[in-house]
């Protein structure tokens, strides 16, 4: 980068810097931002999260890299990192994080009609509408290739049938995403990109209580559901790719979700008390523990290598690895949490527990779907072996 | 299973028969909606009862069969298939095994046939926090002149708040905090100065908080020498936990046949999931710690039923296995059916929540791995 | 079993008894047998040794459940059980264990023609030949089908070309049996039987050299070896069953091999010593040691368990199960002796090093092996899922 | 590989190239055959001479480059993928750290320019029995009139037999047994009273036992404060663990490539084996450990550059993972090539056996890993 590259990215910084600081309300700092973007409930009963995405969105920065006719900021890659720099100094983030705006923007912005792109993007940006994924199907969950909602022109109109499983926040959301079946005869070469508005006659959206209670993800059905030839995105047939594109920016952010996490350490301390040499006393935890928290860095270093290696842009192939390593530090991390508590992480609800063991123990049950969703491990697993390693597929199939 | 006598087969046959016809695991479903707190239902413990499991462990002079550990764990084998929820361990197994070994013959008498023909539900109160520690009780038994009061809190008690008669773990004190030991003591539920609170845990197990708040106990409710109970309450730990190790075996081999049979029916990518390799791989070796695991539990319960001087590394052994197996079957389970095993609906999370209740149950595997290790020198 | 039974058992028992105490060596009680039935030159160099061999096999115990016609002691099951019983006790051993006594013989008594079972059978019995096994090929390792050791009829006789590797002692041995291909057009079903005398002409043996030293393993190399008509075991092509057996027989003793190990917490106490509570002063290596210990307890529990299990006969599916468990019970022991002794456990041979440190550090080296020979790992594991728990083939193929 | 400077990559580059050219595994296969106990082959060592890097971590005024350890992890790596035998790591990064992180002009004089032009070979004099122990030294260093008499004996001393120089590590005493610290003595192999004995290992690393009898040190020969010189130790200790584990990421990922292409070529049962599933993911789980220990050992290098605080902890972190790497790799590379790895004519054992010695030298994983414990706060 020349000088004047350099000097205009310092006067950025600092520009961001003095409207962050009049703009950002503290009650926010160091809050985690995903109970806002998973429920749509918490984040329109929080004044302040409302007052600091409306100021984020008029900015444009709902959208950093959008371009600003699509309500985006218009920001450089180089200017965006110093943008998400310059919150994460003062525990700022961006409250217009949401599926829409992390998936199917960027692949808007890649495939779609400018008609669309003028009609869809600008609500994303501005936080208006809240989009959820309707890819998986009860027979298709990591062989997403075998869907079978079935999608036909009934004279100039699209006709949906089918079911959608898995759907996060379809209860909460607008308009739904969706891999259609439009042609029955061939495998990825007859799926179609669909965007349908929730509210239109013949959705039915039924909320999935999971083993840790939670309720976000739905079964969406799709009796006789009627779309306008405009709501494709793409030509008809084409949709495996841009499926496979919005798959991988899915794959990224599940690789980075969770990047950094706080040492247990103090937490075993206070609960498992320390030896006369300071170290906590329970032999058998303790080795768990340093074991977790070694894998659980050079986890965050391989993330910031990945990252660093793959500047300037494309899809690593490195994500799979990352979504595998990822999703077994995480679950380690959370069974150790639940073995730390021992008899008083057995708490579901009620007298007895403290609000953060029950919330621990949930994390621990819901850990198990980390190396299930977002493709599961095995699947990531099959596609470091042939895409990364190069392994040979089965002769004579 | 290794070979079992006539009597034998015919008990699990029985076991394996009334789970399947009372007591699947819709039943479970039902109790966990409508539980209050007691953690079973009257009517199925009313069914163990009439089977004769209640007094499988109880003397026949005493209304039982003497039937032995081994025979126990046939029949808990078969409930933890179908996670039946019952407090037959709590009462029948360790409950019973205090007073059948340590118990006087009064205490026997008064006791003992009530529990055989169910009309006394009882429980161990000894845990007091995080973890299994029935070397760190801090729960005061102080000696006055009616006999001896208690003070103190016992946390998680399982089936606590259906027990009629509690057997409470207290440490002698002689007033001014010296401590002389561990002593064992009877205590109906009902008396003055006891407390329960509900416990809702993610495994139905009715768990409770128990207070005792200078609740007063006679002479006559003393179990074996006060100050050395000890020994009397590790062999009656020692019954419950190969019994629980044996419920667990038969839960994890059941989450493990449901995960079988899912793999030769489910198809993906135009095969049976069970034909990839990787998958038959992992189901092989699972299999082969489920065989580990029941050997294991099969002999400690042997060596219960022959009073082997070896029994507490066996059953340190068998409960560690146990642990570690059911927790890693149930896990796989969910892995192995995918999203669908996620699912409040779907059976496998009901094995999970499971695994890690029974595990910390009598003690879990680091602390059965320790146990062991101490044992065998290491 | 009845009273008149038990009564007859009772008195064998006291008799065998009582000819153990005369008869068997004290100097060789408690020995491991091994050495000697792994080389001719340790077997061959003890006196003591020799003279057990002949009394025993004068006895017609050294292939006790034989027919006495060909050289066996004729005893039933049940006698022998009391012979493994009363030998145990004292720590005797059959001295005529070998490949010969516990594979061939089996599978000849089984498979061959009365001939065949007179000429061969009594050397066997006797202790006086000593057989190798030629199945494995370098093509053909885990996939014996696919072997390639070509036998063609020549005017009435065998003639064999082609090459065996991992043949156990074949430097050492008189005779080898071994599967040929008799017609390249089928796959199991062009295999046939062989027996062939290793002073044949055209037979050439080159031992391997392991990472541990060991040179026990070798390659056999057969060229224009003519061999008799009557060599041939069972009829042409129907090999494949034979050997299936015979497999199944070496599984057998292979899972057996390590059943009874004893605990390494006096190893680890006196090498690391003990902290104040008396527990072993490494708490990393104490836990392995520990775990270790339960897992090999169990497997022992298991080997038991299965063989009371399958008493009264038959071979059982669970020899894979314990074959694998074995395997890996027994080189995680390996792995943690060697770890045990720390940079004592590097020596290879010479000064600095005690003999039972460098014999430990190649243990460790040779313990690789366990999961790849008789049956690798990998096929062990295919036979479980598929025989044992019924999982399916891959479809179309 | 993190992005690389320039002068970075020309240097991977060219210790690629030479390793390919000058000293594949052959030639580790031949001076197995060939060693006397030296452990290294001086034709090797002068290349490597040439090419620079003895004097990568020597200041330039003492005719090194002072390339950080970044650049000699680079070069490791590339040694590493050929199980390169040479005292480079006891010399140019052990040694040389401690002289240039600890000595007096003069030392630094005296020996620094003769280590980058590989006229000296040096080596840490420091362990002295089973495991790798910097707190648990008895050797002494006892103050006489001429300076210091050491008395003791160490092993495994890596290319102790080769040595000039050695570095011995002692504890200092008043000769009545008091405990002063420790001290870092530079003792010429020469000297009286030394006497070396080789050790036959498994690996090829020149190991010797090293005996002090009495040997006479002038205070010439003393690094840093006698009595302080643990915090010296353990800096120089950190840059050769760091470069040591950057040499066992270099042999892991060779092994494991060794391994795939085995995979892509050998057939059984009608397939390529690397078609099988179960293998495939096997292989996908070995390449995730080794993207985590090279992220893990590269951070580890620019923190010791950087001369960052938190480097010991990083430096475990990364020896640690190194160690657990390399021997997992290494043990499923056999398991993978079948029978034909367990030949001494394969190369897979020539890595198996260099991942425990190499896991052994300067701290093993379970060292590293109570270590960062410890640092961590755990």
């Amino acid at each position: 980068m020349n000088d004047v590259g350099r000097s205009q990215d310092e006067a950025f910084a600092s520009d961001v810097a003095a409207w962050l600081a009049e703009n950002f309300p503290p009650s926010l700092a160091y809050r985690n931002p995903h109970p806002y973007i998973n429920d749509a409930e918490v984040a329109a009963s929080d004044r302040d999260f409302q007052t600091w995405l409306k100021r984020m969105v008029d900015k444009g920065w709902g959208a950093p890299t959008w371009p600003v006719e699509y309500g985006g900021g218009g920001l450089t890659r180089a200017q965006d990192k110093i943008l998400t720099r310059e919150m994460a100094r003062i525990g700022a983030f961006n409250p217009n994080r949401s599926y829409g705006q992390m998936m199917l923007g960027p692949t808007l912005l890649e495939y779609a009609s400018e008609e669309q792109k003028a009609r869809f993007l600008p609500p994303i940006a501005r936080g208006e509408v809240r989009w959820c994924q309707g890819f998986s199907e009860p027979g298709a969950g990591s062989d997403l290739a075998s869907l079978q909602t079935r999608c036909v022109d009934d004279g100039g109109t699209w006709v949906v049938n089918g079911q959608k499983i898995w759907t996060s926040n379809a209860h909460q959301a607008d308009w739904c995403f969706c891999l259609v079946r439009t042609d029955t005869s061939r495998k990825q070469g007859g799926i179609s990109f669909l965007l349908i508005d929730m509210r239109s006659r013949g959705v039915e959206v039924r909320p999935i209580v999971l083993i840790s209670g939670t309720r976000h993800f739905c079964e969406v059905f799709l009796t006789d559901v009627r779309v306008p030839r405009t709501n494709m995105v793409g030509e008809i047939n084409r949709g495996w790719e841009i499926a496979k594109h919005l798959l991988q920016h899915e794959r990224d952010s599940l690789a980075g979700n969770r990047t950094e996490l706080p040492g247990l350490a103090g937490m075993a301390r206070a609960r498992l008390g320390v030896d006369e040499c300071g170290r906590i006393d329970d032999p058998w935890l303790r080795q768990r523990l340093i074991a977790n928290a070694m894998r659980t860095e050079a986890y965050s270093q391989t993330f910031r290598r990945v990252a660093e290696e793959s500047a300037g842009g494309g899809v690593s192939t490195a994500v799979s690895v990352l979504k595998n390593l990822g999703a077994s530090v995480s679950q380690a991390r959370a069974e150790l949490v639940a073995d730390l508590l021992g008899n008083q992480g057995l708490g579901w609800e009620g007298e007895g527990f403290s609000e953060e063991e029950i919330e621990a123990t949930r994390a621990w049950l819901h850990s198990r779907a980390y190396s299930i969703y977002g493709g599961s491990h095995e699947v990531q697993n099959n596609i470091i072996a042939k895409r990364v390693l190069g392994l040979p597929d089965m002769a004579g199939r | 299973m290794a070979k079992l006598s006539e009597e034998q087969g015919m008990l699990r046959d029985a076991a394996s028969d009334w789970v399947r016809e009372s007591a699947p695991l819709a039943r479970l479903r039902r109790l966990r909606e409508h539980d209050t707190g007691t953690g079973y239902e009257p009517e199925l413990y009313e069914g163990m009862v009439q089977m004769g499991w209640t007094g499988i462990l109880v003397p026949e002079e005493y209304g039982g069969s003497a039937f032995g550990c081994l025979g126990m764990g046939l029949v808990l084998e078969q409930l933890g298939r179908q996670l039946v929820a019952s407090p037959l361990v709590a009462t029948a197994v360790a409950s019973a095994s205090v007073l059948a070994l340590g118990g006087s013959a009064q205490q026997q008498r008064r006791w003992l046939p009530g529990i055989a023909e169910g009309r006394v539900l009882a429980t161990l109160a000894l845990d007091e926090g995080d973890r299994h520690a029935p070397q760190a009780i801090t729960t005061t038994a102080i000696r006055n002149a009616d006999g001896w009061r208690l003070d103190g809190s016992k946390r998680p008690v399982c089936y606590g708040l259906a027990a009629d008669l509690l057997v409470v773990a207290a440490r002698i004190s002689d007033g001014d905090g010296h401590d002389g030991g561990i002593g064992l003591f009877l205590v109906e539920a009902s008396a003055d100065g006891l407390r329960r609170t509900r416990l809702h845990e993610i495994d139905t197990r009715g768990a409770a908080i128990v207070a005792f708040d200078g609740v007063q106990v006679s002479d006559a409710g003393v179990l074996g020498a006060p100050g050395g109970a000890g020994p009397l309450l590790d062999r009656a730990l020692d019954r419950a936990r190969a019994c629980t190790a044996m419920e667990m075996l038969g839960a994890a081999q059941q989450a493990f046949e449901t995960t079988l049979d899912h793999l030769k029916t489910r198809v993906q990518f135009g095969q049976l999931i069970g034909a990839f390799q990787a998958l038959q791989h992992r189901a092989a070796g699972l299999y082969g710690e489920l065989e580990l695991t029941r050997s294991a539990v099969e002999a400690a319960l042997r060596a219960l039923d022959e009073d082997d001087a070896d029994s507490p590394a066996r059953v340190s052994l068998a409960k560690a296995l146990a642990g570690d197996t059911f927790r890693l079957v149930a896990a796989e389970a969910i892995q192995l059916h995918g999203g669908i095993g996620m699912t409040e609906e779907h059976d496998a999370g009901l094995y999970f929540k499971r695994a890690r209740s029974a595990d910390l149950s009598y003690g879990d595997a680091a602390f059965h791995r320790e146990r062991y290790g101490v044992l065998r020198g290491y």
